[in-house]
């Protein structure tokens, strides 16, 4: 079956990111495919490289990061969404005029419609709310 | 970002090419973007950028392309509501291109 | 392309986070897209389509303004939950846009109807 | 074609647990998680959750044992873990989630 994941929840102030972490990891555990995984509102934030959490606790970012690079995921991050809270990769920074960046692959900024898309692809669409 | 000068007041344009303030927009204005997006403007854009620049009056929202094609059709009749139509006028893409020439934000759609 | 259907369930009101308005980008570009796209407006969602919002002085975009847009992407099919409009004391005639109350068990079964449900 | 609710929030949310617990139709399934396992030990919506007819009331485990409710959970709820969330997820035609 064919899953598509989109995360509403605060990346620090909520339970969300990893608890669509764990989902995700269930569902290819299953056997089942990820069709796209879409950070939305303030997950986006997990999408930092500059955050820098406790070394004895969760670091939400890295989990992603190696979740998804070990499954070649389609981790898309809401463009408009991310940039409007400064999150951005090094094009989006240039294109911006900012003097930095701090988000970079596995994470691909995208449009809303890459949500629509994994609405039309998937078998199921799970919202891991704020 | 980069600044233009049009008719002696120095424009933003980010590097799209859009207006980055949309209080900057003026006819002058709307030629350059014109030239630069290589549109010979006639009769027939200036009545569509003036749907679009209404639309963003009325809604706040620069159009996707199915509502754009709606209000040509409300306001200039159905022959010109037709996105053959539009694509004609604005070969890249009409919703982007009139925007841009209208001096609205890039829809969010499109992104 | 598929002719799948999203119902977008919306529950809060309009300025005091980003909710509302991040849901109403969804079902715009959803729409955009060509899927066919309900919206239904629960507990505090129902203050979206006040005609009387005049948000000039805290710099918002107007969301009577932006909803009014919705049958321009072909979003006609906007529900009230009643029980909500009701305790707001909340009249068809306020609103931007034609809509349609509907009770808890009319609720259900659209959720039940549509392929994709989406809930902010 | 039956819908497996999520709820990721306490029942002191009422107006979300009420939204939720009308939305629900027979056949359905409800599951706890985060914050929602609360409602395993209480008894405020105790009464509204056994008027439900033919629903299954499943609780996310590794968010009860982090609160520590395993030994207070209700009799009418089962203990599911992510794989077995997954498996809901499929046997139901859609997730919707409140939160």
């Amino acid at each position: 079956m064919i899953f598509s994941i989109l995360i509403y929840g605060s990346a620090h102030n909520s339970q969300s990111v990893h608890s669509a972490y764990r989902f995700t990891d269930s569902v290819l555990r299953s056997g089942h495919q990820i069709h796209r995984v879409f950070f939305y509102g303030e997950s986006v934030h997990a999408a930092s490289i500059l955050s820098a959490p406790p070394r004895d606790e969760l670091n939400i970012h890295q989990l992603w990061k190696d979740l998804a690079e070990t499954h070649q995921l389609d981790i898309v991050v809401c463009i408009a969404a991310a940039l409007k809270r400064g999150v951005m990769n090094e094009a989006e920074a240039r294109r911006h005029e900012k003097a930095s960046f701090n988000t970079q692959a596995p994470f691909e900024l995208s449009g809303l419609g890459q949500l629509s898309e994994a609405a039309i692809i998937s078998d199921r669409l799970v919202t891991f709310g704020a | 970002m980069r600044q233009v000068i049009i008719n002696n007041t120095s424009i933003a344009l980010d590097d799209e090419g859009y207006l980055l303030h949309l209080g900057d927009w003026s006819t002058p204005v709307a030629e350059y973007l014109a030239i630069e997006e290589k549109i010979q403007l006639t009769d027939a854009h200036w009545e569509i950028i003036e749907v679009i620049r209404n639309f963003y009056q009325q809604y706040e929202l620069s159009p996707a392309m199915r509502p754009l094609v709606k209000a040509v059709t409300s306001t200039l009749g159905k022959e010109k509501g037709k996105s053959i139509y539009l694509m004609k006028l604005f070969p890249e893409s009409p919703a982007k291109q009139a925007a841009k020439l209208a001096g609205l934000p890039k829809p969010t759609n499109c992104l | 392309m598929s002719q799948k259907n999203i119902l977008l369930i919306l529950s809060h009101a309009p300025y005091g986070d980003a909710y509302a308005k991040e849901a109403l980008d969804i079902a715009l570009t959803a729409a955009a897209f060509g899927l066919p796209v309900s919206l239904l407006l629960t507990q505090d969602a129902p203050y979206l389509l006040l005609k009387s919002q005049q948000p000039q002085q805290i710099q918002q975009k107007n969301f009577a303004n932006i909803c009014s847009a919705l049958p321009m992407y072909d979003i006609e099919n906007i529900y009230i939950e009643a029980r909500a409009a009701q305790t707001k004391r909340i009249t068809l005639d306020q609103l931007v846009v034609p809509a349609t109350f509907v009770n808890q068990a009319d609720i259900a079964l659209m959720i039940r109807d549509h392929d994709v449900v989406l809930r902010f | 074609m039956t819908t497996l609710h999520t709820i990721n929030k306490a029942p002191s949310d009422t107006s979300l647990w009420q939204s939720c617990l009308s939305a629900i139709l027979p056949g359905d399934a409800l599951l706890m998680i985060e914050n929602g396992v609360y409602a395993a030990s209480q008894t405020s919506i105790t009464r509204q959750l056994q008027s439900m007819h033919d629903v299954s009331l499943y609780l996310l485990s590794a968010d009860i044992e982090a609160r520590g409710l395993t030994d207070q959970i209700r009799t009418d709820a089962t203990l599911i873990d992510d794989q077995q969330f997954v498996e809901l997820s499929c046997q139901h035609a859609k997730v919707v989630s409140w939160f």
